[in-house]
C-alpha cells in the first residue's frame, strides 16, 4: 500500500491549518507549514516513484470510500497512479514547492499573507486530487477545484474591482468548459456504466465511433476551457491579474495544463475518434497561432508570458491532437519549467521595477538585476527551442509528429515557433536591454526569490535530458523510431527559432525605432493585434450584455412581473369588480327585492311545473 | 406512542405551552421553545438510529382510526423519503429559531410558538399516511407561515402574506377534491391501502379521471414547488418574510410540493404522470434557466436566493420526472441539498439584514474586509449552492443531470445551462457583496459573526460538506425509497391499462 | 271524519314527553312575562339567566326524548334523531346568543324582560318547526319563529337601522311566506293531506299530475330559500343583518336558518322524494349561485355585519351543496355543516358585539385594526372562527365542507364540487382581511379604548372556540349523531 | 243559480282587489280590502265553509281591516301621488313578471287538476262550526294551543314596539 | 271536459275557484311590487293571504276534509298576529322617518 490519499491529505492539512489559525500565527510559521505540506507531498511523491515498482505494469489503485451509490452505478474515491500521473504528480509538487518558497519572498509584504498560502495549499491539494483521480467525477472533483483557487487566487487582491471580475470571469469560462466535460461525462455513464477510467478505457474500442466522437469533442470543450483554448482562452490573460507566483503556478506551470493531461488520460477514447484527433489538433494550431501574434504586440511583461501560455498550450493540443500523446506531455513538463521561470522572472523584474508590469518603463535591468536577467535568459532560450535546451527537445517532437500527420501544420508550427522567439525575445531585449525608463531605483531580488528560479533555469535547460518522458510513458505510449527527414525538420525548426530572436534583437537593440514605425505602417492590422482582435467586446457585445438586459428588461420586468404577476392581480381585481357589480343590484330598495323574489318564483314555477308537465 | 409520535407531538406541545407561557417575559418564551425545538431534533435522531435500512416500507407505524365514518385514519410512518425530511425540518427548526433570538422585538412568544406550530405541520406532512391526515397537515403548515410573513414581515408583508396563502388554497383546494373523489372510489383515506387498491387494480380510473386527479394533486404541489410559471408568490413571500420564515420556508416548505410529488403523483398516477412528463420538464427546465436568468439581475440578495431557489427546485422536478433511479435519488437528496444550502444562504443574508437593514446588494461592497469570517462561510455556502464537487449540491445535481441524460440526454443539454448559469449569478452577487471598497456604513455597521450567529451556520457548513463528501450516510434510505416507487409507477402502469374499462372502469363515471 | 271522535286523541304521557322541551320554554316565556314588571329595572339580567336555565332544561328534555322516539299528538310532530339533533342545536343556539347578549342589553340600556322572552318563543317555533310532520305544524312554527324575529331585528325601536330592518325583513318574510303558503296549498289540493309522509305517498303515485307537484315544489322551495338566504332570494339578509341588534343578527343567520334548512330537507327529502330528479339541477344552480354570489359579494365589504351576511349567505349555498347530494350522507354532513356554522357564527358575531360600541358605531372592518395587541385573546377567537369559516383543518368548518363535498362527489357531483371548492378559496381572501386587520396593523383607537371583555361574551367566545375545534378533531360526536339522524329523514 | 252567484262575488273580489291595487288613498284601499274579504266569505259559504266564512267576517274584515283602518287613521296617511318612485326595476322587470305569473299560475290550476268536479253547493258539510270545533279540538289541539304562543308574540311584539319611550 | 256542460250538471267547476284564487295572488303580487304605500303594501299580502284561503276551501271541499278549513283557520290567526305585529313596526318606522314611502325606506344598502 502507498498511501497516495497523503499526497493530496498534506496540502490539505496545511490549508486547515493556515485558514482557520493563520491569522493568528506569525508568517514565519504560516510558510513553513505552507512549504513543509508541499515539499512533504513532493518527498512522498518521490517515494512512491522510487518504490513502487514498474507502474506501467501494474498502475497503484486505492479505494478509501465509495462516494456516490446509486442504484447499479456507483462511484468511488478512488486514486490511481501510473506513470502519467507520477509525472504529473512530479511537476505538480516539484515546481509546487519551488514557487511556495519563491512565494515567500514575494508576498512578504502583502496582506493576507495567510490567506495566500492557505489557498496555494488548497490548489495543490484539488491538482494533485485532479491528477490522482481514479475516475472522471473525481477528476472533475479537482478540476473545478483547482477552478475555485484559481477563482480565489486571481481575485486575491478583492479590493481591486478588476481582479475580483477577471476572477469571476476566469470561473464562469471554466463552466462553460465543465458543461461540456460533464456532458462528457453523462455519455460514458450511458455508455459504459461507469466513470472509472479502468473501465471506461478497456471497453472503449468496442464502442461506435459516433458516440467516442461526441464524448471526445465535448470532453476537448472542457479541456479548451481549462486550458484556455479558442474559443474559451479569453480568461487567461485577464488571469494575470493574481500574484505573479499563481500566475506561474496556476495559470502556467500546472491547472492550465490540465486539459492536456485530462486527453492524455482518455487517449484511448481519443485515438478512436479520429475525426475529435483532427479537432484537437486544429484548435491547438489556431490557438498557437492566434495567441502568438497577440503576444507580439503586447507590453505588459506578464501579459506577453500569459498569451504565450496559450500559444503553448495550443502546442500540446497539437501534440495530443497529431497522436503524439507523450509529445503533448513532455512539452507539458518542459513548458511547465521554462514559462513558470519566466513568470517568476517577470515576478522578479516587476519586484525589482516596484510593480511596474509595463515594459516600456523598464529596460536596463541586466545591471540592476544580473541574476534575473541570466536565468530569464535561459527561459527565453528555452522556449524558443534553442538546441539542447528542454524547449527544443518537447518542441520539436511535436511538429515532428505534426509533419507526420499533415505538413501543412508543421509548417504553421514552425512559423509559430519563429514569432514565439520574437515575442519573448523582444520582451527580454525590452527588460533588460537600453537604460531604465522606469522611477525610482531598481533592485534585484532576495534569495527566497531567486533560489528557486535558478533551480528552474537548470531544469529548463537540461530538463530535456533528464526528463525524458516519451522513454517514460512508452509503455503508455508506444514510441516511433525517428522518421528519415527529422534532422531536416529539426534544422528548420531551430532556425525559425534562431531567426525569430535575431529579428527581435534587430528590432529593439538596434533599430529601436523600428517597432514604432510598423506599428503605424501596419496601422489597421497593428491595432486589431494590439487589442487582441476585441474578442472580448466581441463576446461582451454577442452573448454577455443582451443575456443581462434580456432577463432584467425582458424576463423579470415584462414576463416576471408584467405578464404572470398581472394576470394573478387581474384575477384578483376581475373578482372584486364583480363584487362591485352585485353591489348595486343590493340598491336597498324593498320593491325591487320583492321583484327579484317575483322573478325568482317565475323561473322556478315555469321550470318545475313545465318540466313536471313534460313527464307526464 | 413510537419515537416518531413523539417527533410530531412535541412540538404541539410546546407551542401550546409557549402560548400559555406570560406575556411578560418573552426571554422565557425563547428559552422553552428553543428547549423543545432541540429536544425534538435529539429525538429525531433517535429515528435515524432506529431506522432499519434495507426494507423499504414504512417503519415507526402508528395506525389508529382518527374519525369513524368517512374512516379517517391517524396513520404515520417514514421511509426513506420522508426521514431525511422530517430530520431536516427538525433540524433547522432550532437554527430559525436561534436566528431570530434577537431580531424579533414585538410577540415574541408568539413568533416562537409559531415556528414550533410550523415544525409540527412539517414533520406531520412527511410522516402521513392517509391522504386526509396530509391534507389536514398540509393546511396547518399555511397558517403559522402566513401569520410569521404577515406580522414580522417588512414593508409590504400583508401584500406577500395574503398571495403566498391564496396561492397554496387554490392549489390545495383542488387536491382535496381529487382526495375525496379518491376516497369515493376506494372507500378509505389510507394511503397504503389506497395503494395497495391500486396495485391490485380494485380500483380502477378512466384515463381521464386519472389525467384529471393526476392534474390536480399536480398543481397543488407545483404551487408549492414553486415550478414556472407558477413561482410568482415566492420572491415576494421571501423578500417579506423574516430571516427565520424565509428559512423554514425555502428550506423546508418548499419541499412540500416535490415530496409530494413524488410520494403521490407518481405511484397513484403513474401512466397520467409518464404521459405529462413531458411538458412537466419542459416547465422544469424553463424554471431551471429562467430562474437563475432573473435571479442575475435581481437588485434584492433575498429575491435574488428566491429566483435562484426556482431554478434550484427545477432540477428536482426534473429528477423526479425523469423516471430513472438515478434522478428520483438525486432530486430526493437535492430536496435535502437545497433545503441545507439554501438554509444557510437565507441565514447569512439574516445575518447581514441584522447588521445593514438593507437587502439591496447596492448597499454592501467590501464586507469581506472587515468580516472574514462572515464572508469565507457566505463563500462556501455560495460554492455550494453552486454545485462545487465536494459540497453538497454537486452530488445531487450530478445524480438528477444523469438520470435525465438516461431518459433524454437533451434535457440534460439545456438543464445543465442552469449549472453555468448559477455560477454567474451567485459569483456576481458574492463579488458586489463582499468584495471591492468597504463603504463607511458597512465598516461601522458590519462586524463579524457572534457565538450565536456561529452555532447557527456551522452546522449547515458541516451538514454541506459532509453530504457533499459522503452520501452514502444519506442515500441509501433514499434510494431503497425510490426503487420501490419506481416498481410502483412500473407495476401499477400495464394493470391500468390491462383493467377492462367495461367491468370495472364503467361505474366510476362523474359528472 | 267530521263529527264523530276519533279513538286517540287525548294527548299520551308519551306525547307529552314529546313535546316537553317546547312546554318548558313556553312556560319559561311566560314566566318572564310575568315577572318583568317586577324586576325589569332591579334585575335586568335575571332573565338572562332563566332562558339560559330553561335552555339547559330544555336540552335535557330533548335529549330523554329521543329515547322514545315516535310520533304524537295525533301525528303533528314526530321525535327522530333528526328532530332531537335540530332541537339540540336550536337550544345551544339559544344559549349562546342569550350569553352574547347580555352586555349588548346593558350598553344599549334596552328592557331586557321581552328581549329574552322573544328569543325564547322564537325558539319555541323552531323546535316546533324542525320536529313537526305536518305542514301545518311547520307553518305555525315557522310563523312563530318569524314573528319574533322581526320583532327582535326591531327591537331598539329608536334606531333607525333597527325600523329598516324589522320592516324589511317583515315585509319581504310575509310576501315568501305567502308563496310558500299557496305551495302548501297546492301540496294540499293533489294529495289532500298535510302530513308529510301522506303527502309523500301520494306524491309518489303515478296518478298525480306531476305539473302540480312541480308548481307546488316551486313555491315551497320559494318560501324556504328566502328563510335560508339563498340566491336568488338572498337580497334581504345583508340589509336586514345590518340593521338589526348585533346580537340577533347572531341569531337570526344561526337560529330560523338552522330551522329552515331542517324543514328543507325535511319537506324535499320526504314528501318531494318523487320528483327530486326534477328539483335537484334547480337546488345544484341556487347552492352555486349563493356560494358565488355570497363570496363575492363579501369580498369588496367594509361593513362587519354585512360581510358576514354575505358570508352567511355563501355558507347557506354549501349546505345546499349537500341537500342536492340527495343521500343520507349528504343530510347528514349538511346537519353537521350547519352545527359547525352556527358556532363559528356565533362566535364571529359575538366579536362584533364585543367591539360595536354603544349603537354599533364601529362596525368598519378598519375597526378591528391591531386587536392581537390589545385584546390578544378576543384575537385569537376571531382567527379560531375565521379560520373555521375559510376552512382550514383541525376547525369544524373545514370538516362541515369536506364531508359536504364528499356527500356531493359520491353522488357525482364533480363540477359543483370543484366549483364549490374554488369558492372557498376566493373566500378565504375577505376573511384573511380581517386576521390581516387584526394581526398586521397598529391598534387603531377603537381597539385602543376597547372595554375588557365581559365574563357572558367571553363566555359566548370561548364555547363557541372549543365546539369549533371539538367539531374539527374529534368530529365523531356530533357526526354519528347526524348520520343516525339523516337515517330517519323518510 | 251557484254559477251565478259564484261569477257575481267572484267579479266583485276580483274588481274590488284591482281597485284596491289601483286606489291612490289607503283608506280606499282597505275598504276595497274589506270588500274582497266579504266576497270570498260568500265564496265560502258556497264552499260549504260556514265557519270559516264567519271568522272570515268577524276576525278579518272586522278585526283586522279595522285595525289596519285604526292605523291609516293614526298615521293620517295621504295618498300616494306624492310619493316619488325610486325603484325602475319593480316597474321594468317586475311587470311582465306579474303578468306571467298570473298566466302561469291560472295555466297551471286549470290544467293541473284535471276532472276535478264540481262543487255543488250542499254536498260537503264538513265546514260546519261543529265539524271545524270538533277536530280543532282533537287532532289539531297542539297547533290551536301552539297559536296561543303565537298571539302572546304578536301582543308582547305590538307592545315592544309601539310603546311610548320609558324613562 | 267543457266546464260549461259541467255547469249543465249543475254547481261551479272547482277550477273557477282555484283560478280566481290564483287571479287573486297575482293581483297581491302585484300591488306589493307596484305600491308605495307601506300599508297598502301590506293590505296586499293580506290579499295574497286571502286567495291562498280560498284555494285551501277549494280543496277541502274538493277532499271532502276539515283539515283544509283548519289550514284557513290558522292562517287567519297568523295573519292577525301579523298584522298586530306588522302595523306595530310599521308605526315605529314612522315615528322615526315621518314617511309611509317603501321607497324612502332604503338606507341599508350597499
Amino acid at each position: 500500500m502507498q498511501n497516495l490519499w497523503i499526497i493530496p491529505a498534506l496540502p490539505f492539512a496545511g490549508f486547515l491549518i493556515n485558514g482557520i489559525f493563520g491569522r493568528k500565527l506569525p508568517k514565519a510559521l504560516v510558510s513553513t507549514i505552507a512549504i513543509l505540506s508541499v515539499v512533504l507531498s513532493f518527498a512522498w511523491v518521490l517515494r512512491v516513484w522510487l518504490t513502487a515498482g514498474d507502474l506501467a505494469v501494474a498502475p497503484l489503485h486505492e479505494h478509501h470510500f465509495t462516494w456516490i451509490q446509486s442504484g447499479t452505478f456507483n462511484v468511488g474515491w478512488d486514486y490511481m497512479a501510473d506513470k502519467l500521473t507520477m509525472i504529473m504528480l512530479l511537476v505538480v509538487t516539484g515546481i509546487g514547492s519551488l514557487i511556495h518558497i519563491y512565494a515567500t519572498g514575494y508576498m512578504a509584504h502583502e496582506e493576507g499573507y495567510y490567506r495566500f498560502f492557505a489557498y496555494l495549499n488548497l490548489f495543490m491539494f484539488f491538482m494533485l486530487n485532479l491528477v490522482l483521480g481514479g475516475n472522471f467525477l473525481l477528476l472533475f472533483v479537482g478540476w473545478e477545484g483547482v477552478g475555485l483557487c484559481s477563482y480565489l487566487l486571481i481575485g486575491f487582491y478583492f479590493v481591486k474591482k478588476s481582479a475580483t471580475t477577471a476572477g469571476n470571469k476566469a470561473f464562469i469560462v471554466n463552466r462553460i468548459g465543465d458543461f461540456g466535460f460533464s456532458l462528457a461525462m453523462f455519455l460514458i455513464v450511458i455508455n459504459f456504466g461507469s466513470l472509472d477510467f479502468g473501465k471506461v478505457f478497456a471497453a472503449a474500442a468496442g464502442k461506435p465511433t459516433g458516440v467516442l466522437t461526441a464524448i471526445a469533442l465535448l470532453l476537448l470543450l472542457g479541456a479548451a476551457g481549462k486550458s484556455a483554448q479558442i474559443p474559451l482562452y479569453v480568461w487567461l490573460p485577464d488571469a494575470m491579474e493574481g500574484p505573479t507566483p499563481v500566475s506561474a503556478l496556476i495559470h502556467a506551470a500546472t491547472m492550465v495544463t490540465a486539459g492536456v493531461y485530462m486527453c492524455t488520460r482518455s487517449a484511448a477514447i481519443f485515438t478512436h475518434a479520429p475525426l475529435a484527433m483532427e479537432a484537437v489538433a486544429l484548435v491547438g494550431l489556431a490557438t498557437a497561432v492566434f495567441a502568438a501574434t497577440i503576444g507580439m504586440a503586447q507590453n505588459d511583461i506578464k501579459k506577453v508570458f500569459a498569451y504565450s501560455t496559450v500559444s503553448q498550450l495550443g502546442y500540446m493540443f497539437l501534440g495530443v491532437g497529431v497522436g503524439a500523446f507523450s509529445a503533448g506531455v513532455w512539452h507539458l513538463v518542459t513548458h511547465a519549467f521554462f514559462k513558470a521561470l519566466l513568470f517568476l522572472g517577470a515576478g522578479s523584474v516587476i519586484h525589482a521595477c516596484h510593480g511596474e508590469q509595463d515594459m516600456r518603463h523598464m529596460g536596463g535591468l541586466k545591471k540592476y538585476a544580473p541574476w534575473t536577467c541570466l536565468v530569464l535568459a535561459c527561459a527565453s532560450l528555452a522556449i524558443a527551442g534553442f538546441p539542447g535546451t528542454s524547449g527544443f527537445f518537447s518542441k520539436d517532437a511535436i511538429l515532428t509528429a505534426a509533419y507526420e500527420h499533415a505538413p501543412w501544420m508543421f509548417w504553421v508550427g514552425v512559423f509559430t515557433a519563429g514569432m514565439t522567439a520574437f515575442y519573448v525575445w523582444r520582451a527580454f531585449w525590452m527588460t533588460f536591454w537600453g537604460d531604465y525608463k522606469g522611477h525610482g531605483h531598481p533592485h534585484e531580488s532576495p534569495w527566497s526569490m531567486l533560489g528557486p528560479l535558478v533551480v528552474l533555469a537548470v531544469l529548463s535547460l537540461g530538463g530535456g535530458f533528464f526528463f525524458n518522458v516519451p522513454q517514460i510513458l512508452s509503455g503508455m505510449f508506444p514510441l516511433k523510431e525517428a522518421g528519415a527527414d527529422e534532422a531536416m525538420l529539426m534544422g528548420i525548426s531551430v532556425a525559425a527559432g534562431l531567426a525569430g530572436i535575431a529579428i527581435s534583437y534587430f528590432m529593439y537593440v538596434m533599430r529601436p525605432e523600428l517597432p514604432g514605425k510598423f506599428a503605424s505602417a501596419l496601422g489597421g492590422v497593428y491595432t486589431l493585434v494590439y487589442n487582441k482582435y476585441f474578442v472580448d467586446e466581441a463576446y461582451d457585445a454577442a452573448v454577455v450584455s443582451p443575456v443581462i438586459q434580456g432577463s432584467e428588461s425582458l424576463l423579470w420586468k415584462i414576463v416576471d412581473k408584467g405578464m404572470i404577476d398581472g394576470l394573478v392581480n387581474g384575477v384578483g381585481s376581475q373578482a372584486q369588480s364583480m363584487g362591485g357589480v352585485l353591489r348595486r343590484m343590493q340598491s336597498g330598495n324593498i320593491r325591487s327585492y320583492a321583484t327579484w323574489i317575483l322573478v325568482g318564483s317565475v323561473l322556478l314555477l315555469i321550470a318545475l311545473g313545465v318540466s313536471g308537465g313534460m313527464t307526464r | 406512542m413510537n419515537l416518531l409520535d413523539l417527533v410530531i407531538a412535541l412540538p404541539a406541545a410546546g407551542f401550546v405551552l409557549a402560548l400559555l407561557l406570560p406575556r411578560s417575559q418573552p426571554q422565557l418564551s425563547r428559552l422553552v421553545t428553543l428547549a423543545f425545538s432541540l429536544v425534538t431534533f435529539a429525538v429525531s435522531l433517535g429515528l435515524v438510529t432506529g431506522f432499519q435500512s434495507g426494507m423499504a416500507g414504512q417503519q415507526f407505524v402508528t395506525n389508529f382510526i382518527w374519525i369513524q365514518s368517512p374512516e379517517i385514519h391517524y396513520h404515520v410512518g417514514i421511509d426513506g423519503l420522508s426521514l431525511w425530511l422530517i430530520i431536516l425540518a427538525t433540524f433547522l427548526t432550532p437554527i430559525a429559531i436561534l436566528l431570530s433570538w434577537n431580531y424579533i422585538k414585538d410577540r415574541q412568544k408568539e413568533f416562537f410558538a409559531l415556528l414550533l406550530l410550523l415544525e409540527f405541520g412539517l414533520v406531520g406532512v412527511f410522516a402521513s399516511w392517509d391522504l386526509f391526515l396530509f391534507y389536514v397537515f398540509w393546511e396547518v403548515v399555511l397558517v403559522p407561515m402566513y401569520l410569521l410573513i404577515g406580522i414580522w414581515g417588512h414593508d409590504r408583508r400583508i401584500y406577500a402574506a395574503v398571495k403566498f396563502f391564496l396561492y397554496t388554497m387554490v392549489g390545495s383546494v383542488l387536491m382535496l377534491a381529487a382526495i375525496i373523489f379518491l376516497y369515493t372510489q376506494a372507500g378509505t383515506f389510507d394511503y397504503a391501502v389506497i395503494l395497495e387498491q391500486f396495485s391490485s387494480g380494485r380500483i380502477s380510473l378512466t384515463h381521464t379521471q386519472e389525467t384529471l386527479l393526476f392534474l390536480a394533486f399536480f398543481l397543488a404541489f407545483a404551487i408549492k414547488v414553486p415550478l414556472f410559471p407558477l413561482h410568482t408568490w415566492l420572491p415576494d413571500a421571501h423578500v417579506e418574510a423574516p430571516s427565520a420564515g424565509s428559512l423554514m420556508l425555502a428550506s423546508v416548505m418548499l419541499k412540500m410540493g416535490t415530496y409530494g410529488l413524488v410520494r403521490f403523483c407518481l405511484p397513484m398516477f403513474p401512466t397520467a404522470a409518464r404521459e405529462n412528463a413531458g411538458w412537466i420538464v419542459t416547465l422544469a427546465i424553463i424554471g431551471i434557466v429562467y430562474g437563475a436568468l432573473v435571479a442575475m439581475v435581481q437588485p434584492n440578495m433575498k429575491k435574488l436566493v428566491a429566483y435562484s431557489s426556482v431554478s434550484h427546485l427545477g432540477f428536482v422536478v426534473l429528477g423526479i420526472f425523469s423516471f430513472t433511479q438515478m434522478g428520483l435519488d438525486g432530486a430526493v437528496y437535492q430536496m435535502l441539498n437545497h433545503g441545507i444550502s439554501t438554509g444557510a444562504l437565507f441565514l447569512l443574508v439574516g445575518f447581514l439584514y441584522e447588521r445593514r437593514h438593507s437587502l439591496e446588494i447596492a448597499d454592501y461592497g467590501g464586507v469581506a474586509t472587515v468580516a472574514p469570517w462572515l464572508s469565507i462561510l457566505f463563500l462556501v455556502t455560495t460554492l455550494a449552492s453552486i454545485g462545487l464537487p465536494t459540497l453538497n449540491n454537486f452530488v445531487g445535481e450530478f445524480l438528477v443531470l444523469q438520470g435525465t441524460a438516461q431518459a433524454h440526454l437533451s434535457w440534460t443539454v439545456f438543464a445543465s445551462l442552469g449549472v453555468i448559469l448559477s455560477a454567474c449569478y451567485m459569483l456576481w452577487m458574492y463579488q458586489r457583496v463582499f468584495f471591492g471598497e468597504t463603504s463607511e456604513e458597512v465598516r461601522h455597521h458590519v462586524p463579524d459573526l457572534n457565538m450565536r450567529e456561529w452555532a447557527c451556520i456551522v452546522p449547515l457548513v458541516v451538514m454541506m460538506i459532509w453530504m457533499g463528501m459522503y452520501s452514502q450516510t444519506f442515500l441509501p434510505a433514499v434510494s431503497e425509497t425510490n426503487a420501490k416507487i419506481l416498481e410502483q409507477t412500473r407495476a401499477n402502469a400495464p394493470l391500468r391499462v390491462a383493467a377492462p374499462s367495461t367491468s370495472a372502469g364503467g361505474q366510476f363515471h362523474g359528472r | 271524519m267530521a263529527g264523530n271522535l276519533p279513538a286517540n286523541f287525548m294527548p299520551t304521557s308519551a306525547d307529552m314527553l314529546r313535546f316537553l322541551p317546547e312546554t318548558i320554554l313556553t312556560v319559561a316565556g311566560t314566566l318572564m312575562m310575568v315577572l318583568d314588571p317586577l324586576f325589569a329595572r332591579r334585575l335586568p339580567r335575571m332573565f338572562g339567566h332563566i332562558s339560559i336555565v330553561a335552555f339547559l332544561l330544555a336540552i335535557m328534555a330533548a335529549i330523554s326524548a329521543n329515547s322514545v322516539p315516535g310520533l304524537a299528538f295525533s301525528n303533528l310532530i314526530g321525535i327522530d334523531g333528526f328532530g332531537t339533533f335540530f332541537r339540540v342545536l336550536l337550544l345551544v343556539i339559544g344559549i349562546l346568543s342569550v350569553l352574547a347578549s347580555y352586555r349588548y342589553l346593558e350598553r344599549e340600556k334596552a328592557d331586557t324582560g321581552e328581549y329574552h322572552a322573544l328569543l325564547v318563543f322564537s325558539i319555541v317555533g323552531q323546535c316546533v318547526m324542525v320536529t313537526a310532520n305536518d305542514l301545518i305544524m311547520i307553518f305555525i312554527g315557522l310563523e312563530i319563529s318569524s314573528i319574533a324575529t322581526y320583532v327582535l331585528a326591531g327591537y331598539l325601536r329608536d334606531d333607525k337601522r333597527n325600523n329598516e330592518s324589522a320592516l324589511k325583513y317583515f315585509l319581504l318574510g310575509s310576501f315568501a311566506t305567502g308563496f310558500f303558503l299557496y305551495g302548501v296549498a297546492i301540496a294540499y289540493g293533489i294529495s289532500g293531506s298535510t302530513k308529510l309522509d301522506e303527502i309523500r305517498i301520494a306524491l309518489a303515485n303515478p296518478e298525480t299530475s306531476t305539473m302540480m307537484v312541480g308548481v307546488a315544489t316551486a313555491l315551497m322551495f320559494v318560501g324556504l330559500a328566502f328563510k335560508v338566504s339563498a340566491a336568488p332570494f338572498q337580497m334581504w339578509a345583508p340589509d336586514v343583518y345590518q340593521g338589526a341588534p348585533a346580537p340577533v343578527s347572531a341569531f337570526m343567520a344561526t337560529g330560523p336558518k338552522a330551522a329552515a334548512f331542517a324543514i328543507f330537507l325535511r319537506i324535499f327529502l320526504t314528501a318531494f322524494q318523487s320528483n327530486s330528479d326534477s328539483w335537484e339541477p334547480l337546488i345544484w344552480i341556487c347552492a352555486l349561485l349563493s356560494m358565488t354570489i355570497g363570496n363575492f359579494a363579501a369580498l369588496t365589504q367594509t361593513n362587519l355585519k354585512r360581510m358576514l351576511a354575505y358570508s352567511s349567505i355563501a355558507h347557506a349555498g354549501y349546505i345546499l351543496v349537500a341537500i342536492a347530494a340527495r343521500s343520507e350522507i349528504g343530510t347528514a354532513a349538511a346537519m353537521f355543516y350547519l352545527a359547525a356554522y352556527s358556532l363559528m357564527n356565533i362566535g364571529a358575531f359575538a366579536v362584533i358585539i364585543h367591539m360595536c360600541g354603544k349603537g354599533e358605531t364601529n362596525l368598519r372592518i378598519e375597526d378591528l385594526a391591531g386587536l392581537a395587541k390589545r385584546q390578544p385573546v378576543t384575537a385569537a377567537m376571531l382567527t379560531v372562527f375565521l379560520l373555521s369559516l375559510i376552512g382550514v383543518p383541525l376547525t369544524g368548518g373545514f370538516f362541515g365542507k369536506f364531508y359536504i363535498f364528499q356527500a356531493a362527489l359520491q353522488s357525482h357531483l364533480v363540477w359543483l364540487t370543484v366549483l364549490g371548492l374554488l369558492n372557498s378559496a376566493v373566500a378565504a381572501y375577505y376573511y384573511l382581511r380581517l386576521m390581516v386587520m387584526m394581526y398586521m396593523h397598529e391598534p387603531g383607537e377603537v381597539s385602543n379604548n376597547l372595554e375588557p371583555l365581559t365574563p357572558s361574551l367571553r363566555a359566548a367566545l370561548i364555547l363557541p372556540a372549543i365546539g369549533t375545534f371539538v367539531l374539527g378533531v374529534v368530529p365523531g360526536v356530533i357526526l354519528t349523531f347526524a348520520q343516525s339522524g339523516a337515517a330517519l329523514v323518510k | 243559480m251557484e254559477l251565478i252567484l259564484f261569477s257575481l262575488f267572484a267579479l266583485v273580489a276580483i274588481v274590488c282587489a284591482v281597485n284596491m291595487v289601483l286606489q291612490s288613498h289607503p283608506i280606499s284601499s282597505a275598504l276595497s280590502l274589506v270588500g274582497v274579504m266579504g266576497s270570498l266569505a260568500v265564496l265560502y259559504l258556497l264552499l260549504g265553509g260556514e265557519f270559516i266564512a264567519m271568522v272570515q267576517i268577524i276576525v278579518y274584515a272586522g278585526a283586522v281591516m279595522v285595525l289596519f283602518i285604526f292605523v291609516i287613521m293614526l298615521l293620517n296617511a295621504g295618498s300616494e301621488e306624492v310619493l316619488k318612485n325610486r325603484s325602475l326595476i319593480a316597474h321594468l322587470i317586475g311587470v311582465p313578471a306579474i303578468l306571467v305569473l298570473a298566466g302561469i299560475l291560472v295555466f297551471f290550476v286549470q290544467r293541473g287538476f284535471p276532472g276535478m268536479g264540481n262543487v255543488k253547493f250542499g254536498d260537503f258539510d264538513g265546514g260546519s262550526a261543529r265539524a271545524v270545533g270538533m277536530s280543532l279540538f282533537t287532532n289539531y289541539l297542539l297547533p290551536f294551543e301552539v297559536t296561543s304562543v303565537l298571539i302572546l308574540i304578536a301582543i308582547v311584539g305590538a307592545v315592544v314596539l309601539a310603546r311610548k319611550e320609558m324613562d | 271536459m267543457n266546464p260549461l256542460l259541467q255547469t249543465m250538471t249543475g254547481g261551479v267547476p272547482t277550477a273557477f275557484y282555484l283560478t280566481l284564487s290564483a287571479v287573486l295572488f297575482a293581483i297581491g303580487v302585484a300591488g306589493f311590487v307596484l305600491r308605495r304605500n307601506i300599508i297598502t303594501v301590506f293590505m296586499c299580502i293580506e290579499l295574497m293571504l286571502n286567495a291562498v284561503n280560498l284555494s285551501f276551501v277549494t280543496f277541502a271541499n274538493h277532499h271532502k276534509q276539515v283539515s283544509g278549513h283548519i289550514f284557513t283557520f290558522f292562517v287567519m290567526v297568523v295573519a292577525a298576529a301579523e298584522a298586530a305585529v306588522g302595523l306595530a313596526i310599521i308605526l315605529t318606522v314612522f315615528k322615526n322617518r315621518q314617511t309611509l314611502n317603501i321607497d324612502e325606506i332604503n338606507t341599508l344598502k350597499n
